[in-house]
Parts: structure tokens; sequence; C-alpha cells
């Protein structure tokens, strides 16, 4: 009797952006919840933005494991929401150019976002401004 | 222009079903988050840059109306995340969930566990909201 | 029953813009949406056009919007409908090129892009026979071996119509028939193609192409698989 | 506006036959197919069953019982020496499709699986042998696939959406067609050395039929204009098991897989018609039982339609009773997750179409206008002859269901067409490749979209006094009452006198859509012309022939007369008048006897 082949066949793709960016958008996904969840429900429903001033975010970010964990959510969150922002702009522009600058324009508003909140994330709360 | 056209036209007028309607929500909720989030890391990077417009903006934030989107806000995260773990969950561990059934039961179950968590969160965000901004409650 | 059928009109020859004729027909509950359409071009109004074959959802000639929603119109039963009201349009995302038919040429171009031949350039069996395969090995791959390329898919998908460089889930089911068929050899291949820009990745999952298959293919599924294997490498 | 392309062979018709015969015409010439609808529309994709091959998978066959049985199951009227070409080259056919990536069904062995169908024996013991290979019941849907999908790895040129209106022939050899573009309205000219017609069949004259809406007979109708005869249009085959009213077809794989035939008092009555292999006997047979057996006032409720019945209880008790066994010798039963899954299609018509579940209800059945026999005459080299000599047209072809080889006789046998076209479709893109390899171009005529546009300009401008659809639906009705499974002398002569009739009205038809994009009223009116001209032919022929054979079935002939009858017809059409001859069916081994099941 003739037998029959059961092996399991493997291939190789290249991975590119896109692959990665697939990735990336699903594994963040299970580290979001915790980190975006948890800053969620902790500011806006515990403690309330009528609670929230510069002492309240100085007493916080004393504390190295909430900047640890603010950082972690700046990184993931943010690059989450602009490749997001990426896929949804990609649906709408056409045109090889027009996506090569659009993805350079995102990546500079990233780098540039993501820059402002680390500064203030390693800086603190500004005591040598003057309040008024 | 007329891809433009169509798509907002197809969003809107197809009758799709449950899949339809969670590809929406999702997008809408992924990017109303991506929106705030972008305002949000820029007014407490203020802390840093400039602590008076810190304040100015979380006295915005602090009226009925930010208020009020802020409860909206909350139920975006929760619902987008929610899906978000869903079509995560399927895509990387289990692919036959893209069934027709249980995948109209899954985008249901989805928008049942995010009201489910949003609506005590709701509730307590109003009732500072009411407290605060109208003294409600013997506040 | 009376039944009110709104049907798209639109003749590039003479129309600006399309408009909507109403034409009020006597049918019944077990006739198809296809049906109606007959009648009203042999015995109201000559000059509708549509496509249809075989009558019974196997050529996938007449795929189009019926109230809103792609299906087949000899697969749409009146008796399915709540309301004595049937819209008809075409396909959205593909040109209108008459009433109810659109240009299809861009589908199957997609469909061409994806390499949709077995492809194995070993020798063959050396008694002239059969390449073996076991059920198991066959029934991997069956359900996507139904596609009868009726685009009502690929027509229902936001992604395709945002952008119709889009392969589109018609494409990509029909790559899956070969990426998961044990005789061929050029998985690695299509993978690659669908691993580009206008690839796989543009599925956001919606899964408007899986209620729309006539056919009932697992679309969404598919897809999902073929994302699974670019990312894996494994073809099981 | 005119368009001119060039080409070696021009394939009319893009289903299995024109794509088989497409892939093997290019490998040697410069090819293109001219299909009215894109390729994959065609009816080859309706097929269900099976293909028939004797590979003996499973059990014991020879390609020499499957000849006698086509030979059988023909009705004695099929020519025995093409018989034995096509059952020998059916195997090799098989493993073709199967090596281009045919997605057959497998035995656990990993081969071909192969099943039951009507009329197919196991010639030692009479007994029912499995020799359909199928892919579950999409077996002509994974033949269109796989050709086609064939065709685009060679880089075959179609003109998709082109419908050919005309033949063009000089000095007695061909020189190509003229075709409409559907998406403009312009005419094209296609100069070729070699046309291959495989354009299908003419099942849309009937009432209740299985065929789809494009099956309007057109490669006869134009060949027929250009003096070529038709062969064997009395032979029409009636599926027994169409789903009441709609004409859509149950497979008899389904009866293979054990359903029978019940009447209106709960009777498997094919067992008095067939007391061997009783529903499984050959289609003409079948039909005829169920329509005595409505006749006699044992349909349902009185009505003209019986049931088909798969429950799997049904199945199990029957399959005690008849003894039937596994390969491995053990009983057959069945369960219903079984027959779901070797007839997922029918189940979804008999949910779509009837709101029942075949494994749980009983499906409502009536016979249905299912295939043409006849067709365009051609010998086993697909090459069309056009007398009773045989005498060859250079440059035609003609494959599938609208030729006429003739291997399917009076009656054909279940999966044989699916066999014919691949036969005969790669033989047809053989020959007509080594025939364009040999000569020259003919010259075109001088005018030559000539003829199309008189027929064009004659629909367009009738006085508008009749309307297409209302002569459409009454040839169908009478077609389906006078010309259909059973017919008589008076019965025929009024047909012929009613289409006559129908044809003359015809004149008066005018199309109402001025357009010339999907001008698809313009077409439909065309189509309905042809099946009006081969309607005529067929009543005629059916008329002439006295006695009772295969499909043909006269009451006041009920015997088949091999002394008078053991001969093909030939049709030419004049006007209104149908010429008739005759020739001689081509015997080798198998001499004509009465026909038991
Ligand atoms: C419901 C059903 C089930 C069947 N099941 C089986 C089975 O199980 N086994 C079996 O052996 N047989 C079966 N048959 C029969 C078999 O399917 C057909 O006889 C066969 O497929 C015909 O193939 P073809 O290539 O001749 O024509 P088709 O596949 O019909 O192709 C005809 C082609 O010609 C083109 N054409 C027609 N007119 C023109 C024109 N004027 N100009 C240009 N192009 C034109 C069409 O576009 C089409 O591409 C079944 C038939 C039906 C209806
Ligand atoms: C709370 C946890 C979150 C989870 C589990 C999550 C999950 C996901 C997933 C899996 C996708 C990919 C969807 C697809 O490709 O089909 C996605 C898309 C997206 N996400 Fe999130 N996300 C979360 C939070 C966020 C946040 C905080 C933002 C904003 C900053 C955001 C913005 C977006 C955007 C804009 C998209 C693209 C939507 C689209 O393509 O339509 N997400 N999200
Ligand atoms: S996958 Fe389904 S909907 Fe899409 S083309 Fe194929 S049959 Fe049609
Ligand atoms: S509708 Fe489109 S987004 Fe994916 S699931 Fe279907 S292809
Ligand atoms: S007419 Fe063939 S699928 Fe509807």
């Amino acid at each position: 009797m003739a037998s029959v082949s059961q092996t399991v066949r493997r291939v190789r793709v290249r991975p590119n952006y896109e692959t990665i960016a697939w990735k990336w958008m699903r594994y963040s996904a299970f580290a979001m919840i915790p980190l975006v969840w948890g800053h969620m429900i902790l500011q806006d429903v515990i403690v309330g933005v009528h609670r929230i001033d510069l002492d309240y975010v100085a007493m916080r970010w004393a504390s190295l494991f909430w900047r640890v964990y603010d950082t972690l959510l700046l990184g993931f969150a943010f690059a989450h929401g602009v490749n997001g922002l990426r896929q949804v702009l990609n649906d709408f522009i056409h045109g090889e150019r027009a996506r090569k600058v659009m993805n350079w324009l995102l990546f500079l508003f990233w780098l540039i976002i993501t820059l402002i909140g680390g500064t203030a994330l390693i800086a603190g709360v500004n005591r040598a401004f003057p309040l008024s | 222009m007329s891809e433009l056209k169509t798509t907002l036209a197809g969003y809107v007028t197809y009758r799709g079903r449950e899949g339809h309607w969670s590809f929406l929500l999702h997008r809408i909720t992924g990017l109303g988050v991506v929106l705030f989030l972008t305002i949000h890391i820029i007014d407490i990077a203020f802390v840093y840059f400039n602590p008076v417009l810190f304040m100015k903006a979380i006295e915005i934030y602090r009226s009925t109306l930010f208020g009020v989107g802020e409860i909206f806000l909350v139920f975006c995260v929760f619902y987008h995340g929610v899906n978000g773990l869903r079509i995560a969950y399927l895509d990387l561990f289990k692919p036959q969930g893209w069934h027709i059934e249980s995948q109209r039961r899954s985008v249901r179950w989805t928008l049942v566990i995010a009201l489910v968590l949003w609506l005590p969160s709701a509730f307590w965000m109003l009732r500072n909201l009411l407290i605060h901004n109208y003294g409600l409650f013997g506040g | 029953m009376e039944v009110r059928v709104r049907v798209f009109r639109f003749n590039p020859e003479i129309d600006r813009r399309p408009r909507y004729d109403v034409f009020t027909v006597e049918a019944e509950p077990m006739d198809r949406v296809l049906d109606l359409l007959e009648y009203i071009r042999g015995d109201i109004d000559g000059t509708l056009s549509f496509r249809r074959s075989c009558g019974h959802g196997i050529c996938g000639s007449d795929a189009m919007r019926i109230n809103g929603r792609n299906m087949l119109a000899c697969k749409a039963l009146v008796k399915n409908f709540e309301t004595n009201e049937i819209t008809v349009e075409p396909l959205l995302g593909l040109r209108v090129l008459k009433d109810l038919i659109v240009d299809m040429e861009p589908f199957f171009e997609h469909y061409r892009s994806v390499l949709p031949y077995l492809i194995n350039d070993e020798p063959l069996p050396e008694d002239g026979r059969e390449r073996l395969q076991s059920p198991a090995e066959r029934e991997r791959f069956d359900d996507t071996t139904k596609c009868i390329l009726c685009a009502a898919c690929t027509t229902s998908c936001p992604s395709f119509w945002a952008d119709g460089h889009y392969v589109g889930p018609a494409a990509i089911v029909n790559a899956h028939r070969f990426i998961f068929d044990s005789r061929d050899r050029a998985a690695a291949q299509r993978l690659e193609i669908l691993n580009q820009q206008m690839g796989v990745w543009r599925c956001r999952t919606a899964f408007n192409c899986t209620e729309a298959c006539p056919r009932e293919i697992k679309v969404t599924q598919a897809i999902a698989e073929v994302k699974r294997a670019i990312q894996t490498g494994r073809l099981d | 506006m005119v368009h001119t392309h060039t080409y070696d062979v021009i394939v009319v018709g893009g289903g299995g036959a024109g794509l088989m015969a497409a892939l093997y015409a290019s490998k040697r010439a410069r090819t293109a197919v001219i299909s009215k609808l894109y390729p994959t529309r065609s009816h080859t994709g309706t097929a269900q069953g099976g293909i028939g091959a004797a590979l003996g998978n499973l059990e014991e066959d020879h390609w020499e019982w499957h000849a006698f049985d086509t030979v059988k199951g023909s009705d004695y009227l099929g020519d025995q020496d093409a018989i034995e070409f096509m059952c020998r080259e059916a195997i090799q056919a098989v493993y073709d499709l199967e090596h281009m990536g045919l997605p057959f069904s497998r035995t656990p062995q990993g081969r071909i699986d192969q099943r039951f169908f009507g009329g197919h024996t196991n010639n030692m013991t009479g007994k029912p042998v499995r020799r359909s290979c199928y892919a579950a019941d999409r077996t002509g849907h994974m033949i269109l696939q796989t050709l086609y999908q064939q065709c685009i790895k060679n880089g075959i040129r179609f003109f998709d959406e082109f419908q050919v209106m005309d033949l063009l022939l000089q000095n007695g050899a061909v020189a190509g067609v003229v075709a409409v573009e559907l998406a403009t309205g312009d005419l094209h000219v296609f100069h070729s050395k070699a046309v291959v017609f495989a354009t299908g069949g003419h099942g849309r004259m009937w009432e209740v039929t299985s065929n789809a809406y494009a099956y309007t007979g057109d490669g006869v109708a134009v060949t027929l204009r250009r003096g070529i005869p038709a062969e064997d249009m009395e032979f029409f085959q009636f599926h027994p098991t169409g789903i009441y009213k709609l004409g859509i077809l149950i497979t008899e794989a389904v009866r293979g897989e054990g359903g029978v035939l019940i009447n209106g008092q709960g009777e498997r009555f094919m067992e008095r018609y067939a007391p061997r292999i009783k529903d499984l006997a050959s289609r003409d047979v079948v039909s005829r039982a169920i329509y005595l057996e409505i006749k006699e006032g044992r349909g349902v409720n009185g009505k003209n339609y019986l049931y088909l019945d798969v429950r799997p209880e049904t199945v199990n008790y029957y399959a005690e009773k008849d003894g039937r066994t596994r390969p491995d010798g053990s009983p057959y039963r069945v369960t219903a997750e079984e027959i779901l899954a070797k007839i997922p299609d029918i189940t979804d018509f008999c949910r779509t179409y009837l709101g029942v579940d075949p494994v749980k209800d009983l499906i409502p059945i009536q016979p249905t206008a299912h295939y043409a026999m006849g067709g365009i005459p051609t010998n086993k080299y697909a090459e069309v002859v056009i007398d009773s000599r045989n005498t060859v047209l250079p440059g035609l072809y003609a494959a599938g269901e609208c030729a006429c080889v003739s291997v399917h006789g009076a009656n054909r046998l279940g999966t044989n067409s699916l066999v014919d076209l691949v036969v005969f479709g790669k033989y047809a893109g053989i020959k007509a490749a080594e025939y364009a390899n040999g000569v020259d171009f003919q010259p075109l005529p001088e005018d030559p979209t000539d003829f199309t546009r008189q027929q064009i300009e004659a629909l367009r401008h009738g006085d508008g006094r009749e309307k297409a659809s209302q002569i459409g639906r009454e040839l169908r009705h009478l077609m389906f009452d006078k010309v259909g499974v059973f017919r008589t002398e008076e019965g025929l002569q009024e047909a012929v006198e009613k289409i006559k009739e129908l044809r003359e009205r015809f004149r008066h038809v005018r199309v109402s859509d001025s357009g010339r994009a999907f001008n698809t009223e313009l077409l439909n009116t065309w189509e309905l012309g042809n099946l009006l001209d081969l309607a005529l032919v067929t009543a005629v022929s059916a008329l002439e022939r006295k006695e009772s054979r295969g499909a043909h079935a006269r009451e006041d002939y009920p015997k088949r007369d091999d002394e008078n009858w053991l001969k093909h017809t030939l049709a030419w059409l004049d006007g209104d008048r149908v010429h008739l001859d005759y020739k001689p069916v081509v015997i080798t081994q198998y001499t004509p006897k009465e026909r038991v099941y």
C-alpha cells in the first residue's frame, strides 16, 4: 500500500514593517490592558480630575514605580496609537509618495510627542517655574 | 476622492452585521483615544515646561463638558481594549474563532463586557462631577 | 404579494448621475430576487442590465447589494426580507459600467496576482498515476476550494472600498487554497506577495466578507490562517 | 466600430471543453478564447456528481466495462469507436486533471476516491461499480476552476464577455468568427485558421430545466445558419431528480450514496422498473418511471412530483435489504454527518430553495431538462463533419455539450459529459493547432460583419407587436409539454406547427434598449432566436424518429427499432424548413441488444 506523506511543511517569509507592526499591535495589546486600564481607572475614575494638580503629580512621580509605569505607558500606548493612526491614514492616502510623506510626518509626530512626554517624565514637576 | 466617498458611504449604508459595527467602533474609539492621548501627553508635559498652563488645562478638564467627554473616553478605552484583546487573541491563538456564529457571539460579548466595566466607572465619575461642579450629594 | 423593487440605474451613455427606478411586481414568497429582475427586464423595462447565468448560486455572476448587503440575487428569496420593499444596487467599490453591472477587471487582476494555480515542478509519480494526498491533507484546504469568484466578499470589505489596490479577501481565499495544498510548492512565493503593503495586513477583520460569502467560506478565518503562516512559517 | 484580431486558433466558449482546447492548442499555436460569460461562470461549474474513469481505485474496473456501460446507456446509438476512444482516454485525462491540481476527494490510501453512479456496472456481475471520480458534489466546479487556473498560469488570451454571433467560412474552410463585445456593443472580427466551438447546451427551451440562463445553444444555432447540420437533436436528456418546479439539479450521487425514490404511496417504485440496479438505472429509464408513476396517480398529493429520500434511516433500511456492502466487505451503513459531508452543496440548495433538510426531510423532485445529446456533428478527433459520409469541414472543431461525437447516443450516462469535455476538448485543441500549423489563413470575406449586422438590425427594427418574453414562455411551456419525457405523433406535430408560429411572431419583436453598452436585452433576444431554431430542429427530428430509444420515448412507438432506426439523424435548417438525412452508427464489438437494468 502506498504511503501518504504527513510532514509539516515550513517556509520562511522575510518579515517587513507590516509584519512587525501587526505583531506589535497584538502583543502590545496584552501589555496595555494593565497599563492603560490601570492608569485610567486610577486617575480618571478613582482619583478624578478634580483632585489632580501639580502636587498630586509631584507626589506620584516621587515614586520610581510610577515613573517606570508611566514611561512604559507612554512607550506602549502612544506608539500603538500612532501606528494605528498610520493604518487608518494608509487606508485613505494613496500613492507611493503621499504615503511616504505621511509616514515621515507621523514618525516625527511620534518622536516629538514622545520626547516631550519623556522629558517631563524624567525632569518631573518644574518647581522653579514662576507660578503667577 | 471618489474612494473616500465610497468608503464613507459604505461605512454608513452597508448593512454589515456585528463585525462591521465592531470594526467601526474599534476604529472610532482608537482614533478618539489617540487624539486624547496626544493632548494628554502634552498637558502633562506642561508640569515641567509650563506649570501655569498645566493648571489652566486642568481647569478646563474640570468643566462639565469635559467631564462628560471623559466619561465617554473611558468607554472608548474599555471597548477598544476588550475588542483589541478579542482580536489579538483570535488572531494569535485561535484563528478558528473567526467563524460566523462564534464571531457574532464574541462581538456581542465584547460590547457587554465593555459596558459592564464602564457603567460603574461612569456612575462614579458622574457622581464626582456632580459633587464638584454642582455641589450635589452634600459635597 | 406585491413587492416594490427599487433598482439602481445608470447608463453612462446617457445619464450623468445614477437614479433609482421603482417597479411594483407581483411575487411569490419563494421567488428569488433574480426572478424579479428577470421579470422586470423581460416584461417591464428591457433596458435594465444585470449579469446572471446558472440561477442557483454556483456561477457567481449575480452578486449585488440587496437591501444594503452583498448577496447573490439568485440565492436571495423574497420571503427572507422583512419588508416588501427591495432595493437592488451594484457592488460597492468597483466601477459601475451599466445599472447593476460593475467592472470586474480589477477584481480578477487581484485574483491573478496571487499565483492561483498549482505550482510543483517535481517529477510526477513514476507510474503516471495521481499524486497522493491523504483525506486529512485534502480536508485542510477544502473550504477555500469552494470559491466561485463572485466578488461579494471583496466588495463588502471596508479596506477595499478605501483602497482598491488591496488584494481583497477573494484573492486571499484563492491563495489559501494553494498555500495549504500539500501538493503545492510555491507557498513561500504567495506568502511573500501577501506580506506586502496591499496584502493580508490590510484586513482589519471587519468580517463583512465572511457574512457576504454565498458559499459560506470561512473567509476571515482563511485570512487569519494566511497571516499566521506568514508570521510562523508553518503550513499545517 | 469594427475591430479585427488575428489568431491561429479561436476557441469559442470558456467552459470545460473550451478551456481544455485552449490549453492544448496554445502549446503549439497562437490561441485566444472568446466567451460570452467570464469563463468561471460557465455551466461546467455546476456539474455535481463526478467524472467517470475506470481507475479501479476501490474495486476492479476496466475501461472496456466503462465503454460497454456507455454503449448500453446510449441505447446503442453511440458510435462505438468514439466511445472506446473516450473511455480509454478518460483514465489519462483524470490523472492529467489531478496533476493540474484538481482537488479530488481521496481514499484513505491517498488515491482519488470514486463513487457509484447511475448505469456504472461491473460487467461480470451486473452490480454497480464505483467509477465516478469526484470532489464532494462540486466536481464540475473544481474542473472549471482548475482549468481556468492553468490557463492563467499559461497566459492564455481571453476575450471575456464577447458573444460570438457568426462563423465565417471561405472556400469551404474556416476563416474566423464575428463577436460582439458586451461592454461596448462593438463588433469584433476574429480572423483565424481554426475555430473550436465549445458553447455548451440549449436546455433553456424547456420550462423545468437544470440549465443556466446562458444555455441557449448559440454554437449549434450559429453553425446551423451557416449550413452545417445538427445531429441527433431529438435526444435530450431529462434528469430524474430536479427540485420540484425550479428544476435545480439533485445529483445522481445522492442515489449513489444510497438515496431512494419514493412515490406518493411511500413505495420504492424503482424496484419494479429496474429490479437489478433500481434507483441507479440510467436516467431515461428513471425519468420515465417517475412520469409513469405520476400518470398512474401515484404522485405526491396528486401533484406531479415525487420524493427523493436520503434520510439515514431510509438509506440504511434499503442498504440492509439490498445487502449492500462497503469495499472492505462490511455492511453499508451511514450517518447523517457522512451524508452531509458527501453532498454539501445539495444540502445547501435544499435549505435555500425548499427550506428542507435532506437528512431529515423528503426532497420533492420531478424530471428536469438537463443535457443535449445532440449538437454539431464531429468525429472522434472533434473535427466537424457535415454530411452522412462524414466529410470534414477544414478548420472547424467542436467539443463539449454543443458537439455530437456521438458518444452519448440516445442517452448520456451520468459523469460522461465531464469525460467528454476533457477528452474531446483536449483533442479539439491538439487537432486545431496541428491544422493551423499546416495551412494558410483563408482571406476574410469582403464585409465580414454583414450577416451579424443584419441579425442585429432585424431585432432592432421589428414592429414591436410581439414581446420576446412572452414568446419565450410559450416556447418553454410547449416544449416541456409536447417534446418532453414522453412524445406522441400528434403532440410533436402540434409542436412543430406552434414553433413555426412562434418563429413567425418572433419577427415582430423589437428590442427596446437602443444603447450599446451591455445591451443584454438585444443579446437575450438573439438567444431566444437561437432557441426557436433549435426547438424546430428538435421537434422535427423527433417527429420523424418513429421508435423509442434512450431519451426519445414515443408513446405510439414504444419499442426500439434497430432495423430501421439504428442511425443518427442529421438536420439542416433552411428558413422554416428542416431537411433530414441519416448516417449509420459505428459498431465495433458491442452488438445491440435489449437494455435491462
Ligand atoms: C446542474 C448540472 C449538473 C451536471 N452534472 C454533471 C456531472 O455530474 N457529470 C457530468 O459528466 N456532467 C454533468 N453535467 C453536464 C455537464 O456539466 C455539461 O454538459 C458540461 O459542463 C458542458 O461543458 P461545455 O464546456 O460544453 O460548456 P459550458 O461549460 O457550459 O461552457 C460554455 C461556454 O460557452 C460560452 N458561450 C456560449 N455561447 C457563446 C457565444 N455565443 N459566444 C461566446 N461564448 C459563448 C459560455 O460563455 C461558456 O463559457 C451537469 C450539468 C448540469 C446543468
Ligand atoms: C487598552 C488596550 C488596547 C488594546 C488591547 C488595543 C488593541 C488594539 C489592536 C489589537 C489593534 C489592531 C486592530 C486591527 O489591526 O484590526 C488596535 C488598533 C488601534 N488602536 Fe488600540 N488597543 C488598546 C489601546 C489603544 C490606545 C490607548 C490607543 C490610542 C492611543 C489605541 C489606538 C488604536 C488605533 C488608532 C488603532 C487602529 C484602528 C484601526 O486600524 O481601525 N489603542 N488596538
Ligand atoms: S470567497 Fe465567497 S464571496 Fe468571495 S468571491 Fe469567493 S465565493 Fe464569492
Ligand atoms: S471584510 Fe475586509 S477587513 Fe478583513 S475580514 Fe473581511 S477582508
Ligand atoms: S446566477 Fe449563477 S450565481 Fe446567481
